[in-house]
């Protein structure tokens, strides 16, 4: 019988780093019948060991359409996340996944899409997004607002800068009243109100917000007013979580389980269940 | 199957048990407690007593357990599955809430995937339960649907007929095949109906009026009120059969190490703590919300069974008495409307 | 005696000289009593005392749940008094923040607590209201005081070895012991520390070893020997034998006794220049 | 056991930076020979080591530690062998209480003049440490966990 | 940050590879150690090239960390981390692995001593891999300097400082500076006159632009630490207005309490209640007594306000300045508070308590003095003026008996240390004395004569070989009283013989003792002292003027007996280390602190403030911080360093049962990295 417990061993084959702490890893399989065998979806989210220190978890950050790597971008935290900030490419991490279930980017086609992102909470949608812009003729707009506390903390700015220079793409860019650079090109302002400003129409469209708390709590008024249906509006949520598998008993919400029945979940869903956040 | 067992072949029961590659798991009297452990000899089981201290859980999910080992060398890691972990064993004595916990976890260890761990033991033990001849005031099956002679989760039930005799019923092929094994040490079924020596439980709670009460008070002042004197260990959970949850860390040197599946318990203020330092349930009547919700309500929605037996364990052990079964009581009877009280 | 104590928490509670009283109130059974939490004059009756009062209720000033109620009077025997001063010394309450109703008590438990054989503090050495008979406190020899250590000293190594691993191995690593400990107050406890994890959070023999030791030492010169810890224990590990030995170093080196005086400093936050150094080389 | 093998005692020495190091120091300057069984590990004083410190060691594989620092009264930090003697007073006996040999766990002052107390100190704790054996007790305890699933750690098998 | 550590193994000549095959230590590493990127072996790494070899590795190799296995950190960890920081790198990722010291050089036998360096070097990396970043502490200097005591010792640094062109605070806790020089007659070897060579010193700083003095004033409380300490200095109710008075000695004079035993004469001559303790005294301005002086006494009495008192208000009367007078009866004790950046302590010592010594009459019989009784009776200015009397009946004495050690080396009863002073005092004594009485004849009895100084030896010899004193070596047993003599029983152990000697005074070279409030004064200045209560320097040879408090100094008897030109010496080398310190702006420090966890809220900290560590902290370096919620309430208190005083000894760290305090450059991480990587197991 499978140890579900089990990760499989991956190469760190690169290491970027994105922002003060926070910091990207391309994974490959050590053993490449198990690369080849690896399906995943957007939203889905993995356990990654630092060996002797254990295992943390966070969202895969790469797309399912990039078939040959994994990718995860992580903030130096607690101890796993330290640990594994010490690594270098050539070294050996453990992935346990994917878990959890997936954005049904395939109820999505035909309409416009709206991301809206604070701080370190893009990585989960930098699959989602990526995924979207690989079968980019399925969706209409497509429109990215993403703001962090300053222009340092923003992350995958490379990737930014590829997005504005793409004519099918939207991005919005913004960081907190204070955090900018001299030469800073983007909006300065608050997620929430950058969105307002945006305001996208909400017709045939749908939203996918992450961020800390506070964002989401100020974003999904906006997005209401705008006329966004609670049930067309997606986030993903985090707890702690030992197993990612509805067994050690931690992460969830009332009777929702983040592991199993999330971690993607409309507006709607999250309105119904128990203030336990 | 029904047999008989005389007390005086106790002997030949566990010297056969032996014999036949089986590890006997008996209650046996340690100083002040009687413990589920491991024994060699007949003369060490225990059994005028109402429950044993430890649960059966311990034998299925251990406190800790070893769930892989890896080496470490420069940037290379080998795993190492553990083995030997499932080992042949016969769990005798025990009493039926304790066996009727099992088929309740099986569920959560096979929810979309199997934990081998448990699995694997699951199938290497047989259970052979006595039902209960006597009960005390913690004790409280019969308000969760069971019964001091259930039969749920046993191979084997035996019931007390007179002072040296035990009816034996198996309920299981696993059963059967044990009983089989050891043929000559049973006796067959006595004619007419035996007297069976089975403790009364008084009933506490109405089980059936818990959930919907569960359903509307999320936000109700009693979660405070009762756990105040909860001091936030995690004796409950552990003694308790049905409480599974777990942790999993890392226990290393600089070239080795062991992950490692230990008890976590939702008392623990810890349990839930992110590494940011927010905690969704900081406070200690979210906690003592969360393991009545679990037990009675998330559980049974996810699993459709109660993930509570009603052994007692965790009101006799807590340190300030808290009495779950109190609590069962007061919410099964409470007519009032929800009282919210406002969040901090 | 229980009408005295009802009396003095209606009074206190109708006065608003606190807002709740910390008291002993009924329990699942006749032979236990439970923490109990009274904020309304009226719901006095529910305080108790007994022989089964074995609560050391001074653990509930270190919790924020009980301390949300406001100001408290609390129910303390002598030994549990002691907490209270070593809670001043540590800055951990102010002695004007509490009322303490100490209760003259000559033993609980059935059978007794180890801890009452050689009580000195019958009657407590700090309070602000007492109930009962007041009680002249015995004095014992040092001999006496640690006299159940005797059995357990004269074994071999390899004997007390032994008997210690047997013991912990039973430990299930719930954190009763630290929970219910009243000067356990840490915030963030040493074994919930995981950069670096000092001590395993395992149950294993060397996890509990090391989970063990550290607690007893993290209350040398601490414990006021109220045996709570090894009350709650669920596996029955004789956890006050390890307080107890360090309470007797303590003494027999630095002439401490922790709990008695608030003015004497800290045994093991100072130090004195002629300390012994026999073992020193 | 099959064969004897010559049992070499593993010491760890927690020392301090100002005198017992600058001892150890001393003693190479020397050219001092000593046995080579001890790891130091520096610290600036004896009163920065915790308990914790020593329990590590020997969940590690130690068989026997040093702890030495400056004389009373030559602390650098005026007092932080005073606190350090003090803490040992207690923690010694509550080892010793639990069973460990008290003599797995020696304390010494040497100073930065005395390089040769410092061998005559660790060829002492080395040979009182053979003279021991191997530290059984907690090997076996440490070997828990990383071949024997928690199951067997629980049995009560004194093999 | 990720670690890619470089592994530098030193061959140091052969000193290391001698009996250590470094090629394999280097190799097992680099096979080994996690997170170890690149490894080498060197002739010498502490050799020009060998440095460069570091730094040109770092950098091409992007190490994050580096080990150097070489000798012991003490001879060159400084080096390879300033080599480090040429490159960019922080230098707190460079950490020595001791392979000579204690490896090399002490382990003969090869495979031992690779196995041992190979164990090392991978503790080694594995603690680098847990280095921070430190970066060194910057403390702004207050320039401005406390000398506390105005003898010779608190005047000649003050003078000092002042010269050197900064502010000088000083405070004297009697009515006048001049301390204990300002009590002496003559001074040896050269027998110049005491009072001529002080009293300008003393007017010098009184009038100097850089020197503030305050007189008849206490330290109050010294907190804050090198360059930035916060003083509170109480001026204690004088009853008299400094700004208003001139000093003119009308209030003095007409003061109907004339009895009170003067401090300044040891108390052989008087003084009034209103008094200016001698007269060259500076400030030459009175105080009251008010011990002593019956308006008081009245006052306290009657419990009412001194100034409500009636009972006599002669001085006041007396008082010419108008249209307020000088004298103020009501003054109460004020706090000044001053910023200080560097202190000197120059407290002083007292004399022996002459009653200790009963067998010998002291505090018995009158006519047995102390030496500072004789200074007085020798001095020009003193009570007798300069005349040598008798303090019973006022003649003059024929015969002199000089004891000396009386208190010093004599660890039963007195003190262990020799006071250093003595043998020389005693000397001049017996000269003063023959010069004022021709006739008369001095004996000393003597343990060993110790005049090790400049003309020294000289001026003891002449003291035997001219002025005719007659030494005898030997102890005293009893001094008792025969009518009007005093009998001096004593051994002389060179002849063996017993002597006895009718005298008609005797002179006890007392002992110098710390003065009494010193321990509970050094523990205001968290200052080390000894067993015998005077101040401990830093290190006896090396830093022997600084104390054991970063940025306090020792000047004078207050660190142990000496005599007036090695006081003057230590007081111009404590003032010059104040003016080093004093010369910059901002001093950098080892950032080898302590700190204290802080984290985001709602945790704000794992500290649950028991200060345990406060209690412990050899500096006083550790203070209570309230965090608060933004309305201003108190969430929780807990303990904080204060960098500027943390020595970095850890001693808070390993108390702490949280483990919430941890020390910079050896925190948790690192020694829990070290013991990890033993792999014993």
């Amino acid at each position: 019988m499978d140890n579900i417990y089990t990760p499989y061993l991956m190469n760190i084959s690169d290491v970027t780093d994105e922002a003060p702490g926070v910091r990207t890893f391309r994974l490959n399989f050590q053993n490449e019948d198990e690369g080849k065998n690896f399906k995943f979806q957007a939203g889905q989210f993995a356990l990654y060991s630092a060996f002797g220190y254990g295992e943390s978890t966070f969202c895969i950050a790469s797309s399912p359409t990039r078939k040959d790597y994994v990718e995860c971008t992580f903030r130096q935290a607690g101890r796993v996340t330290n640990a594994l900030s010490e690594l270098n490419a050539g070294d050996t991490i453990g992935f346990r996944g994917p878990y959890g279930n997936v954005f049904p980017i395939e109820e999505w086609e035909g309409k416009n899409l709206v991301f809206v992102a604070g701080g370190i909470a893009l990585p989960p949608l930098r699959s989602v997004i990526w995924n979207c812009l690989d079968l980019r003729d399925k969706y209409k707009n497509i429109t990215i607002v993403y703001g962090a506390k300053t222009v340092a903390d923003l992350v995958y700015k490379n990737e930014l800068k590829e997005w504005t220079a793409r004519d099918d793409v939207n991005l919005v860019t913004t960081v907190d009243p204070g955090g900018e650079t001299p030469d800073w090109t983007g909006k300065v302002g608050f997620v929430p109100t950058v969105v307002e400003e945006t305001a996208p129409d909400s017709k045939d469209t749908i939203a996918i917000v992450c961020g800390p708390p506070i964002m989401i709590k100020f974003t999904l008024p906006v997005l209401e007013k705008l006329g966004f249906k609670q049930d067309k509006v997606y986030t993903t949520l985090e707890n702690r979580m030992k197993c990612g598998l509805g067994k050690c008993g931690r992460c969830n919400i009332g009777c929702t389980y983040i592991c199993k029945e999330g971690p993607v979940f409309t507006a709607e869903e999250i309105s119904k269940m128990p203030d336990e956040f | 199957m029904e047999k008989t067992l005389k007390k005086e072949k106790l002997n030949s029961l566990i010297t056969g048990l032996k014999d036949k590659g089986y590890k006997t798991i008996a209650p046996k009297k340690d100083n002040n407690l009687i413990t589920l452990c491991e024994i060699q000899e007949a003369d060490e089981i225990h059994f005028d007593h109402v429950q044993t201290n430890n649960s059966i859980k311990e034998y299925f999910l251990p406190k800790t357990e070893k769930i892989l080992s890896y080496t470490i060398e420069k940037t290379k890691v080998s795993i190492e599955e553990p083995e030997g972990f499932a080992v042949k064993s016969v769990v005798f004595g025990s009493r039926p809430c304790d066996a009727a916990s099992l088929p309740i976890m099986d569920k959560v260890f096979n929810w979309d995937c199997t934990d081998k761990f448990w699995i694997e033991r699951r199938e290497a033990i047989t259970i052979v339960t006595i039902a209960c001849d006597k009960c005390d005031s913690y004790c409280f099956c019969t308000s969760v649907c069971l019964a001091p002679d259930a039969k749920q989760g046993s191979d084997v039930l035996l019931t007390k007929i007179s002072d040296d005799e035990y009816l034996v019923e198996t309920e299981t092929e696993k059963g059967e095949g044990l009983i089989k094994e050891l043929e000559t040490v049973f006796s067959e079924p006595p004619s007419g109906t035996p007297d069976r020596q089975v403790a009364t439980v008084e009933k506490k709670f109405e089980i059936d009026k818990v959930k919907p009460w569960l359903d509307e008070n999320f936000v109700h002042k009693i979660w405070a009120e009762f756990s105040t004197k909860c001091i936030g260990c995690g004796a409950c959970t552990f003694v308790c059969p049905t409480c599974h949850c777990f942790d999993i860390v890392d226990e290393c040197t600089m070239s080795k190490g062991d992950r490692v599946k230990n008890w976590d318990g939702c008392q623990f203020k810890m349990f839930t703590l992110h590494t940011s330092g927010h905690n969704p349930r900081s406070t200690q009547d979210q906690r003592w919300r969360q393991r009545i919700m679990h037990k009675f309500k998330y559980y049974v929605e996810k699993f459709d069974n109660i993930l509570c037996v009603g052994c007692g364990r965790c009101s006799r052990v807590c340190p300030a008495d808290m009495n779950i079964s109190e609590m069962l009581e007061i919410i099964s009877t409470d007519e009032g409307q929800p009282e919210p009280v406002s969040k901090e | 005696m229980i009408e005295a104590l009802r009396k003095k928490a209606e009074e206190l509670l109708k006065n608003k000289t606190v807002d709740v009283v910390y008291g002993y109130g009924e329990g699942s059974v006749p032979e236990r009593t439970r923490p109990v939490f009274i904020t309304k004059p009226e719901d006095v009756n529910k305080l108790t005392w007994n022989k089964y009062c074995v609560y050391n209720l001074t653990t509930y000033l270190k919790k924020q749940e009980s301390r949300k109620l406001g100001k408290p009077a609390i129910v303390v025997k002598g030994c549990d008094a002691k907490t209270i001063t070593v809670l001043i010394k540590e800055s951990q309450i102010k002695r004007e923040d509490i009322y303490i109703i100490g209760v003259t008590c000559t033993g609980i438990g059935d059978p007794p607590a180890t801890k009452c054989k050689a009580c000195d503090v019958n009657t407590p050495l700090i309070y602000d209201e007492l109930i009962g008979e007041k009680i002249g406190n015995k004095e014992f020899s040092f001999e006496e005081r640690y006299a159940e250590l005797d059995e357990y000293e004269k074994l071999s190594e390899q004997e007390k070895w032994d008997f210690w691993q047997k013991q912990f191995e039973k430990c299930i690593k719930c954190y009763a012991c630290s929970s219910i400990c009243p000067l356990c107050f840490c915030d963030r406890c040493i074994v919930d520390k995981n950069q670096p994890q000092w001590i395993d959070p395992s149950a294993h023999p060397r996890g509990n070893l090391s989970w063990n030791v550290t607690r007893a030492y993290h209350l040398a010169g601490r414990c006021i020997n109220c045996e709570e810890c090894q009350r709650v224990c669920p596996a029955d590990i004789p956890l006050n034998l390890l307080n107890k030995k360090l309470a007797k170093e303590t003494e027999k080196n630095f002439k401490y006794r922790s709990g008695y005086n608030v003015d004497d400093e800290l045994a093991m936050a100072t130090y004195k220049e002629d300390d012994n150094q026999d073992f020193i080389k | 056991m099959a064969e004897e093998t010559k049992f070499e005692p593993r010491i760890v020495a927690f020392l301090c930076n100002w005198c017992t190091y600058a001892g150890a120091d001393l003693a190479g300057t020397g050219r001092n020979q000593y046995q080579a069984n001890v790891r130091v590990i520096k610290l600036p004083c004896t009163g920065g080591i915790d308990p914790l410190f020593l329990i590590k060691a020997f969940e590690r594989g130690a068989d026997g530690i040093l702890v030495s620092g400056c004389h009373p009264g030559d602390c650098h930090y005026n007092s932080g062998n005073y606190h350090a003697r003090r803490r040992w007073n207690v923690f010694r006996p509550l080892l010793e209480f639990c069973g460990i040999n008290p003599e797995r766990i020696q304390f010494s002052w040497v100073s930065a003049a005395e390089g040769g107390k410092w061998v005559e100190t660790i060829n002492g704790v080395v040979d009182t440490v053979r003279a021991l054996g191997p530290f059984e007790g907690y090997q076996k305890i440490n070997a828990v966990g990383s071949d024997a699933s928690g199951e067997a750690a629980t049995s009560g098998d004194t093999g | 940050m990720s670690k890619k550590i470089g592994v530098f193994v030193c061959h140091c000549g052969t000193n290391i590879s001698a009996t250590v095959d470094v090629e394999k230590v280097a190799e097992e590493t680099k096979k080994n150690n996690p997170r170890v990127a690149y490894t080498t072996t060197y002739k010498y790494m502490c050799s020009d090239p060998g440095q460069k070899l570091l730094r040109d590795k770092i950098k091409e190799e992007g190490l994050t960390g580096v080990v150097v296995a070489a000798c012991s950190p003490k001879m060159h960890e400084h080096t390879f981390r300033n080599a480090a920081v040429k490159t960019g790198l922080n230098p707190y990722h460079v950490e020595i692995s001791n392979i000579r010291e204690q490896c090399s050089w002490v382990h003969p036998d090869i495979p031992t001593g690779t196995d041992k360096s190979i164990d090392l070097v991978r503790m080694m990396t594995e603690k680098t891999r847990k280095d921070k970043s430190l970066t060194a502490i910057k403390v702004p200097v207050t320039k401005r300097a406390l000398v506390i005591g105005g003898g010779i010792a608190g005047i000649q640094a003050a003078l000092d400082i002042a010269d050197g062109g900064q502010e000088v605070v000083m405070v004297e806790r009697e009515a006048s500076i001049g301390g204990h020089m300002a009590q002496l007659s003559e001074t040896f070897p050269t027998l110049d006159c005491s009072q001529c060579i002080m009293t300008p010193k003393m007017v010098e700083a009184a009038q100097h632009d850089n020197i503030t003095m305050y007189t008849w004033s206490e330290i109050e409380s010294i907190t804050g630490y090198l360059g930035n300490f916060d003083v509170k200095i109480r001026k204690k109710a004088r009853s008299v207005d400094l700004d208003l008075c001139t000093g003119c000695s009308s209030c003095w004079q007409v003061c109907p309490c004339k009895k009170i035993k003067s401090e300044f004469d040891m108390g052989i001559g008087n003084r009034t209640a209103i008094y200016i303790p001698f007269p060259q005294a500076i400030p030459s301005k009175p105080v009251i007594d008010r011990e002593n002086c019956i308006l008081f006494k009245d006052a306290r009495k009657k419990n009412i306000k001194p100034n409500d008192s009636k009972v006599c208000r002669k001085c006041i009367d007396a008082c010419p300045i108008a249209p307020v007078k000088a004298i103020d009866y009501n003054q109460e004790d004020e706090i000044v508070d001053v910023k200080i950046g560097a202190i000197i302590v120059a407290t002083g010592f007292r004399e022996l308590e002459d009653g200790l010594y009963g067998e010998y009459g002291g505090g018995k019989y009158e006519d047995v003095i102390t030496g500072l009784q004789f200074e007085r009776l020798a001095s020009a200015s003193g009570p007798t003026e300069g005349k040598i009397k008798r303090p019973s009946d006022g003649k003059e004495p024929e015969i002199v008996v000089f004891i000396q050690c009386v208190g010093s080396r004599d660890p039963a009863k007195g003190c262990s240390y020799c006071s250093k002073t003595c043998c020389m005092y005693t000397a001049k004594h017996t000269m003063l004395y023959k010069h004022k009485v021709h006739d008369g004849h001095a004996f000393v009895f003597y343990i060993d004569i110790r005049c090790a100084g400049k003309s020294y030896e000289e001026f003891s010899q002449r003291a035997i070989e001219e002025e005719g004193a007659t030494y005898l070596r030997g102890r005293v047993s009893r001094v008792y009283k025969k009518g009007e003599k005093l009998i001096v029983l004593g051994a002389d152990t060179l002849t063996g013989s017993v002597v006895e000697i009718e005298a008609d005074m005797v002179v006890l070279a007392s002992a110098m003792k710390a003065q009494d409030d010193a321990e509970q004064f050094a523990q205001k200045l968290s200052i080390q002292y000894d067993k015998d209560k005077f101040f401990s320097e830093m290190h006896p040879k090396l830093k022997p003027v600084e104390s054991s408090s970063a940025g306090i100094f020792l000047a004078g008897t207050c660190q142990g007996p000496k005599d007036i030109p090695e006081t003057v010496a230590q007081a111009g080398a404590a003032a010059s280390k104040v003016l080093a310190l004093l010369s910059s702006d901002e001093l950098e420090r080892e950032p080898v602190v302590a700190r204290v966890d802080r984290q985001l809220p709602p945790v704000f900290s794992t500290c649950i403030g028991c200060f345990y560590c406060q209690k412990v902290c050899p500096y006083s370096a550790i203070e209570s911080e309230d965090i608060k919620a933004r309305d201003g309430s108190v969430i929780k208190t807990v303990a904080r360093v204060n960098e500027g005083l943390c020595q970095g000894c850890g001693l808070c760290a390993a108390t702490c049962r949280s483990k919430s305090v941890e020390l910079e450059g050896f925190n948790d991480e690192q020694i829990y990295a070290e013991i990890n990587a033993l792999e014993f197991n």
